[in-house]
């Protein structure tokens, strides 16, 4: 066996680097040199990005367990940027007294989750992508649970992490089912064996749990408002984001490759995840009151959108899969980005705590009032593009009704969208949200976000470089 | 289940059995995640659940594959996640248990919907 | 003759600098130009009479000449309407009569309105109303006449409407705005039937006489009728409307809310015998290929100026009475119309009605001014208010008698001559008819002397507003004097050398025995109103508690009002307007409001499914998978 | 750049400008600027159109242009006017003049209220520039959002609660359109979204039969079909006045465009199998919205049922398809536009004096402000369609060509439509003599001003439009009238 075939792993071998320096700065920094680990984080982060930001050629490693495609540069590429924006909307956080020490591990942590992430995407074998997700849950509890002395954050990562063990369970058994029908775990060959027999059906249905609980799709939702109010607000983004967007990404490399003989099978199921998620998280996040639990379900709405592409199955499914999760992710981001800054200023989490907020901060309700608007899709800004793309590709398909009953829930979407805005805008507040003055990475970080949320749309190559690359 | 009899009475345990046995514990981890109210427990009825996962594992590879050893790779590899899963959820429930005072499955009961007030008018 | 387009530019003009100036000018300087404007119009217009009468005769009928035409809205390759000018005899006697008669109103008006607020106003709307009507009697189709049609409404709105603080005159205004704008739905049907089979709007087409014309139509029967039936029938419930022929008359008698020379102009000598005009346009039509219509509008001509004679002879409102009158004579010329042949003495129907609306036009002004002379000096419509008023108004006095004399079918006076030959046409077609409507000259007679008697005679009511009457400014008393002077003379134009029914002259000859026959009951109806209102005495008194019923009756106008009050206010207010916004409100907004609703309320009731517990959580997971699983399979 | 492009250019230069503008002096002016510009440019664009047409160019869109956007899904920013977009863009052009001048004033915020104007400009110039569908239905949208926070904030009245619905309705229909579009699209071959290249394939009658309805009612909504006009009256009532003038005047008019361009000119086979469903239904709202206008109290709740009846004639006339009454559609469009702008800038106007929209806490205004008065009248005699002024024109046009369909189905509704002319005549002179009329109610009204300056100056601009639109219309109704021939033609081919 070459070894050398390993150092093609560009990405993760970088990462893991950057992973490594950040640790061992952070054991062993001086009490003064700790705080440029935050800089240095980002810095690392953001030229292993430039770096690993060039697509290569078609390559195999370990015998297929390993698979590289283009395409991975780029939703890599994207899920980079989404941390790096992470990071700098935490910079201000991080330095709070209460997480102050542990600041290191935030980023370790986080990275790792990334590296998880990465391994899962670039999965051709049930194992790796196995210890992928869990490398990216386990992490991702621990940072759920981040804030120590929050009671709050630490029930969120209590659940957390016991559901999403209990969903992995079962996803686990659901492979060890393909494994014993099947006899292999390497997706290629899988593809070939995997037939239309109730035991591979099950086994994908069981397999796929632990993949829609990431992806938080109604019934397998329940832990995600939970989690998301009481996790950590970046991290909250963090889920909303990166990790719901590369498993998306992964159901539909394995759903179209793995499982491309089941297609009739899981269309049907997929179908009806979409409906209920979209409607009842719909339904549910009209009532909310606390903002960040109101993106929970506006984030499992939009994972019904995200499914779209995948139910389409197709090289246009696929692009506009990919480029629907970068606009969301910037999107979802730059909300996030506020709700952070304000909850960190003033400790409101409240949708009512936003009311008048436009007097007093005009561009943090700007920048959130586009966000939401591309969340709702609404042109011009990106949302609107990429909503619009991932239902024409639902269409092509011939997914009529189903694209109907999404653009209907559009317009409850929008409604419970506009009540943000109507807090920001229209109504008045006794108190309101004082004057803030945003540090300058959350400032860096909500202007990137408002760049990609008003040109990744209107500038077209964006989509055709993704388009390019998008195969079945 | 005659066959099943009549490979144990020859000595050689059948596969069936494995998966059997799997299925007992899958299930079992199942029941005690669901009506378990102390989180050590629940820990432990997922520990469960991934096991039989592995027996799974493990069973397929020697039975129907043996010329390969994916199956028990699998099972080494899950082992050593479900640990790590294991030692972030204690430190989690200890973390619960500093806050709380119990480690009460029901005890996790702050973060839910919210009471509803009025409904307004669209 | 292309000049005659000055006749309709300038009135225009006028109008548009008059109404943008509003009170940046003097009112004396806006009464100017709006006088001089019409009198220039007016001069234009007897030129174009004596050029045509002399110049259009051709082998013995009078030519039809399009003076100017331009296609100004183009529907289709078929059908576009133009704006034009038709000069044909009664075109050319309609263009004599407004002219007269707005320059007499606009001279009058001088002296009327001095003072009023709004004069500027007052003259711009004059304006535009003489280019409207102008423009309605020129037109070379029927789609132009129903663009005049309008415009002649809405200045009649305007200008009843110009005492606009007073509630009655906006009641008036409106009410005779929505009442002929239902007729004139009727005329757009027709119009649109019309045009529709016929493929043309214009006149020129339809009356040729051409059958091809009517070829496509002549088959096609709707609910029992031939669809041109229909259409014609339709285009008459417009000029019923505007000319206020039973059951759309309500409107006239209210309208004179307005200023008295606007009660002169547009209520009794234009815009009301507009509906005459369009029926005589469309004569042709009427005759030829919907004989039963044509005799409908006789009909219902009669029966309108039965019904309007009777509720004039017990107004006390000496406006209102001329109102009656006005409707009542213009049912005569409608009868005319409707009693009518075509061509040589058939058409002595025809020809008295233009002939009437002619002469009716002179004395009915002429009425309505010295009636306003009378309101200016006594400052009320009532009768008894005024009295003796000889003594203090002569010119007035001697002017009014003239008309009434007129009105009444005294010779020589011109309403003689014309309401002659409409009874002679009348009793031709039918002796009932021809009874019925000598007996309503009659009554004519003996209203108009009610009047007469009532205002210029009997006990006096000297003060009014602690002012005696007095004789009217110059400006209002030379109108009275020159329209005097027509009425006296008019009846001796021997009209039919210019108007008839074919357009070749023909002579007109005097029926004796129905003159003779005419004459008497003129008279006799006088006398009985000598009687009876010359002096103060207690049997008009008794007359009306013999007959208290009728009496009531008539003084209520038959209660027509109170049964379109019912109508508009009880059933399309109240029972179908305020339901149906209700409905809206209620039904398709809240169904609107309601898909809201039960998403919020959804919302609000499946909190349930989000417990809070881990464990439902994970229970959630497992069925979902199960379920899934299940289906997966098994479906 | 394309010349027509300068129309999106200018509203979004606004924008950029208005970031910038600090003082109301300021803003005002930029916002005068970008008006009287769009104004003069539309002048520009319809006279070089004539010239084109004049030297014999036939094409069916003008001053084309064509730029790649999205490959993938041949999606072209591609720009082309025909007679009846240069119709619209005049009216927009006029109405977005006179809006600003209308909001001279506005307050609290100018700044912000004039960003989302321009914004809303833009997306209307954009509709109705565009001949790619994609494009199209993106400018379509972000017209419609800025409504929701120009409601919202400079709205009175239950300002929310209509902002709410108004947008939520429309989005509801941009929803039907949307799925619409993309079947389009795909029946259509799935290789291209220009407008003028679809209309040479043909769309599957199958296929037809459910998009027509779902393009149809998607516009229909902005439109003001019945039963989903219900938006309108909240709408407009709470709407500031400039926006309502927006709103009646040109973004209902997107519905009306949009019905035609898209839905019957793409799909004419369903649209001859299902004209008769949508007839009824415009049928109703026109007579419906009329009687509905007659009980009302609130100004601007007459002026919007007024609006329903109005545009429901548009889309009636559409549906007539025949040459005659589809040129009716587009004139009653134009004349609708002006004169609710003008209805929605005076009442405005009054409004800002007396505080008070209701026709029973008003009366004799025409002697305390004359010339708001005399306008009013205007308005309401082109309303109810006086010959001369623009509502005549369009409803003869439509009321002629409508009566060109032979069947009883059609000639009766049309003559149900065509009532509506003498209840549009109830409303209006209740209004008139209510509040203009009779006594002066209030006797704080008594020292009240009469317009000022710029004021003046929207209100002669719309009546001037008015008038010529209904004096001369001949120009105009050529203009539409030949470009409506290749839709036209196409539908009578589908027979």
């Amino acid at each position: 066996m070459n070894y050398s075939a390993f150092l093609q792993l560009h990405d993760e071998l970088s990462l893991l680097a950057v992973i490594v320096i950040i640790l061992i700065y952070d054991i062993f920094a001086s009490e003064k040199g700790a705080r440029y680990i935050q800089p240095l984080s980002i810095v690392l982060l953001t030229v292993h990005t430039v770096l690993n930001a060039f697509p290569r050629a078609d390559f195999e490693v370990a015998g297929g367990m390993y698979q590289y495609y283009p395409m991975l540069t780029y939703i890599k590429t994207i899920l980079n940027a989404g941390t790096i924006i992470l990071f700098l909307q935490a910079d201000k956080w991080l330095r709070d007294d209460s997480v102050i020490i542990r600041r290191g591990e935030f980023y370790f942590l986080t990275l790792c989750t990334l590296l998880g992430l990465y391994l899962m995407m670039s999965a051709g074998h049930f194992l790796l992508f196995f210890i992928g997700i869990e490398t990216a849950s386990i992490p991702m509890a621990t940072l759920v649970a981040f804030n120590k002395y929050n009671h709050k954050s630490a029930e969120a990562g209590a659940k957390f992490i016991l559901s999403t063990v209990f969903a992995s369970g079962i996803s686990l058994y659901g492979i060890s089912m393909i494994y014993g029908a099947a006899g292999t775990l390497y997706f290629d060959d899988l593809a070939l064996l995997i037939t239309n027999s109730p035991i591979y059906i099950m086994a994908m249905v069981f397999f796929a749990i632990g993949l829609f609980f990431k992806i938080s799709l109604v019934p397998f939702h329940l832990w995600t408002p939970d989690v998301y109010e009481g996790a950590p607000t970046g991290i909250t983004g963090y889920l909303s984001v990166v990790s719901k967007g590369s498993a998306v990404f992964v159901l539909f490399t394995i759903f179209t490759k793995v499982f491309a003989n089941l297609t009739a099978e899981w269309q049907p199921i997929l179908y009806g995840l979409i409906v209920i998620s979209i409607t009842l998280a719909n339904i549910f996040a009209i009532r909310q009151k606390n903002i960040k639990r109101f993106m929970a379900y506006s984030s499992i709405s939009q994972a019904g959108y995200l499914l779209l592409g995948v139910i389409s199955a197709s090289a246009t499914g696929m692009s506009s899969l990919v480029y629907y999760i970068l606009v969301y992710l910037f999107s979802n981001l730059a909300i996030f980005g506020v709700i952070s800054v304000i909850e960190h200023r003033t400790g409101k989490v409240n949708i009512n705590d936003y009311n008048g907020l436009y007097q007093t901060n005009p561009r943090l309700s700007a920048v959130m009032m586009f966000a939401l608007f591309s969340l709702a899709g609404i042109p011009p800004f990106a949302g609107f593009f990429s909503k619009f793309f991932i239902f024409a590709a639902a269409t092509e398909q011939g997914y009529y009704v189903l694209v109907f009953i999404a653009l209907i829930n559009t317009v409850i979407s929008l409604y419970y969208y506009l009540l943000i805005v109507k807090a920001m805008f229209l109504n008045k507040s006794d108190q309101p949200v004082e004057r803030i003055t945003t540090d300058l990475p959350a400032r860096i970080s909500l202007v990137l976000c408002l760049i990609m949320i008003v040109f990744a749309g209107l500038l077209s190559s964006i989509y055709q470089q993704i388009s390019a690359l998008s195969f079945i | 289940m005659g066959s099943l009899f009549a490979n144990f009475s020859s000595g050689i345990v059948p596969l069936e059995a494995y998966i059997f046995v799997s299925l007992v514990m899958f299930f079992a981890g199942i029941y005690g995640f669901l009506s378990r109210k102390n989180l050590l427990m629940v820990l432990i009825s997922i520990e469960l659940i991934l096991n039989s996962a592995d027996i799974n594992f493990a069973a397929f590879n020697r039975y129907l594959y043996p010329e390969h050893f994916e199956g028990f790779f699998f099972t080494l590899f899950t082992i050593a996640i479900s640990a790590c899963e294991t030692a972030v959820a204690i430190a989690i429930v200890i973390n619960i248990y500093r806050n709380l005072n119990n480690v009460e499955v029901d005890s996790l009961q702050e973060l839910q919907e919210p009471e509803l007030q009025d409904t307004k008018e669209q | 003759m292309e000049y005659t387009l000055f006749i309709l530019i300038l009135p225009l003009l006028s109008f548009v600098v008059l109404g943008l100036m509003d009170t940046k000018w003097k009112p004396r300087v806006a009464g100017t130009i709006g006088t001089l404007v019409l009198g220039t119009v007016a001069a234009l217009s007897y030129y174009t009479a004596w050029e045509y009468f002399s110049s259009a005769n051709i082998n013995g009928v009078y030519q039809k000449i399009t003076a100017f035409e331009v296609v100004w809205l183009k529907f289709n390759d078929i059908l576009h309407i133009n704006l034009g000018i038709l000069l044909d005899p009664i075109s050319v006697m309609m263009l004599v009569v407004i002219s007269t008669v707005s320059l007499m109103v606009h001279i009058y008006s001088l002296g009327y309105m001095k003072g009023e607020k709004g004069f500027e106003r007052y003259y711009a709307f004059l304006s535009l109303f003489t280019f409207s009507m102008l423009g309605l009697v020129v037109a070379t189709n029927i789609f132009q006449m129903y663009i005049f049609w309008e415009l002649v409404g809405v200045s009649s709105y305007l200008l009843i409407g110009f005492y606009y603080t007073k509630p009655e005159a906006v009641a008036a205004s409106k009410k005779a705005f929505i009442v002929t704008r239902f007729a004139d739905l009727g005329f757009l049907i027709g119009i649109l039937i019309l045009s529709f089979y016929t493929k043309t709007f214009d006149f020129g087409i339809l009356t040729s006489g051409d059958a091809n014309v009517f070829a496509s139509i002549s088959g096609a029967t709707f609910m029992g009728a031939s669809v041109l039936s229909w259409a014609m029938a339709l285009i008459f419930i417009g000029g019923a409307g505007k000319s206020a022929m039973f059951p759309l008359h309500i409107w006239l008698p209210d309208a004179m809310e307005g200023p008295t020379p606007v009660s002169a102009l547009i209520h009794a000598a234009t815009m009301v015998v507009a509906g005459v005009y369009m029926v005589a346009r469309l004569f042709p039509v009427y005759y030829v290929y919907t004989p039963e219509v044509l005799h409908g509008i006789a009909y219902v001509g009669a029966f309108t100026s039965l019904f309007a004679a009777t509720i004039a002879v017990v107004q006390t409102d000496i406006k209102r009475v001329l109102a009656f009158s006005t409707i009542s004579q213009i049912g005569f010329m409608m009868v005319a119309l409707g009693v009518s042949g075509l061509g040589g003495q058939e058409g002595t129907g025809y020809m008295a009605s233009m002939f009437h609306l002619f002469t009716h036009a002179m004395f009915k002004a002429l009425l309505f001014l010295g009636a306003g002379s009378i309101i200016h000096a006594v400052h009320s419509n009532e009768m008894n208010q005024m009295g003796g008023l000889r003594k203090y108004m002569p010119v007035t006095h001697w002017t009014f008698l003239i008309a009434c004399l007129a009105i009444a079918g005294i010779p020589p006076f011109s309403g003689f001559f014309s309401k002659d030959e409409i009874l002679a046409a009348t009793m031709h077609f039918s002796p009932v008819l021809g009874m019925t409507m000598s007996f309503i000259a009659g009554l004519t007679a003996f209203y108009m002397f009610r009047l007469y008697y009532n205002i210029f005679w009997g006990k006096e009511h000297k003060v009014q507003h602690g002012r005696t009457p007095h004789e009217s400014p110059f400006a209002m008393l030379f109108p009275l004097i020159l329209l005097a002077t027509v009425t006296v003379f008019a009846g001796l134009i021997p009209f039919g050398e210019f108007v008839s029914s074919d357009g070749a002259p023909y002579h007109i000859h005097l029926d004796p025995v129905i003159a003779t026959v005419s004459v008497l009951i003129a008279v006799t109806g006088i006398v009985l109103a000598t009687i009876l209102y010359r002096k103060e005495n207690a049997m008009p008194a008794k007359m009306a508690s013999a007959f208290s019923g009728l009496h009531k009756a008539a003084s209520n106008r038959f209660y027509i009002d109170e049964v379109y009050m019912f109508v508009t206010k009880k059933i399309i207010f109240k029972r179908i307007s305020t339901p149906i916004a209700w409905f809206d409100r209620h039904v398709i907004d809240a169904t609107m409001n309601g898909m809201a609703s039960v998403t919020q309320w959804t919302s609000a009731r499946t909190r349930f499914l989000q417990s809070g517990k881990v464990q439902h959580y994970a229970f959630a997971i497992l069925l979902g998978a199960l379920i899934i699983t299940a289906l997966a399979i098994f479906i | 750049m394309n010349f027509l492009s300068i129309f999106v250019l200018i509203p979004i230069l606004m924008l950029v400008a208005m970031y910038f503008a600090r003082k109301r002096s300021q803003i005002n002016i930029i916002a005068a600027l970008g008006g009287t510009a769009l104004l003069i440019m539309s002048g520009i664009l319809t006279w070089m159109y004539f010239g084109e047409r004049a030297a014999g160019n036939e094409d069916i869109m003008l001053f084309r242009a064509d730029m790649l956007w999205y490959e993938a899904f041949n999606i072209h920013y591609s720009v082309g006017v025909d007679g009846v977009s240069v119709a619209m863009l005049l009216l927009t052009s006029v109405i977005v003049f006179t809006g600003v001048f209308a909001s001279w004033r506005i307050d609290p915020l100018p700044r912000e209220f004039f960003l989302w104007f321009w914004l809303l400009s833009a997306g209307v110039y954009g509709f109705f520039i565009t001949i790619d569908l994609f494009s199209m239905f993106m400018f379509y949208e972000i017209a419609l959002i800025p409504m929701y926070l120009l409601i919202g904030i400079w709205g009175t009245g239950k300002k929310e609660y209509s902002a709410m619905k108004l947008t939520l309705m429309l989005m509801g229909g941009s929803a039907l359109l949307l799925v619409s579009i993309l079947g389009i699209y795909y029946f259509a071959g799935g290789d291209t979204m220009n407008l003028l290249e679809i209309a040479q394939r043909n769309i599957p009658v199958e296929a037809q039969r459910y998009l027509f309805p779902l393009a149809f009612m998607g516009f229909g909504v902005l439109g003001a079909l019945f039963p989903f006009h219900t938006w309108s009256p909240d709408g407009h009532a709470s709407a500031p006045t400039a926006v309502s003038m927006l709103h009646a005047g040109v973004l209902m008019k997107l519905g009306g465009y949009g019905a035609f361009r898209v839905a019957m000119y793409l799909m004419p086979e369903a649209a001859h199998e299902q004209a008769w469903i949508f007839l009824i239904l415009t049928g109703i709202s026109v007579i419906y919205g009329a009687f509905s206008a007659v009980v009302q109290t609130d100004l601007k709740y007459i002026n919007a049922y007024s609006s329903v009846s109005h545009c429901g004639l548009v889309l009636f006339a559409i549906l007539m398809m025949n040459e005659t009454a589809m040129t009716g559609a587009v004139m009653q469009m134009l004349s609708h536009g002006l004169m609710t702008a003008l209805f929605f800038a005076l009442i405005g106007m009054i409004y800002g004096r007396t505080h008070t929209r209701l026709i029973t806490e008003m009366g004799g205004l025409m002697k305390i402000m004359p010339f708001l008065g005399v306008s009013y009248v205007i308005a309401g005699m082109a309303s109810l369609g006086l010959p001369g002024l623009s509502g005549f024109v369009a409803e003869m046009t439509i009321f002629v060509g409508a009566f060109q369909e032979t069947d009883t189905f059609h000639r009766v509704l049309t003559i149900v439509a065509a009532s509506s002319i003498v209840i549009t005549a109830v409303y209006i002179l209740r209004v008139v003599g209510k509040i203009l009329y009779g006594k002066i109610q209030d006797p704080h009204h008594a020292e009240l001003n009469d317009a000022t300056w710029w004021e003046r100056v929207s209100v002669v601009t719309l009546i001037i439009a008015v008038v010529a639109l209904g004096s001369v219309p001949f120009w105009i109704s050529d203009m539409i009238q030949n470009s409506l021939m290749p839709v036209v033609n196409k539908l009578m081919a589908a027979i």
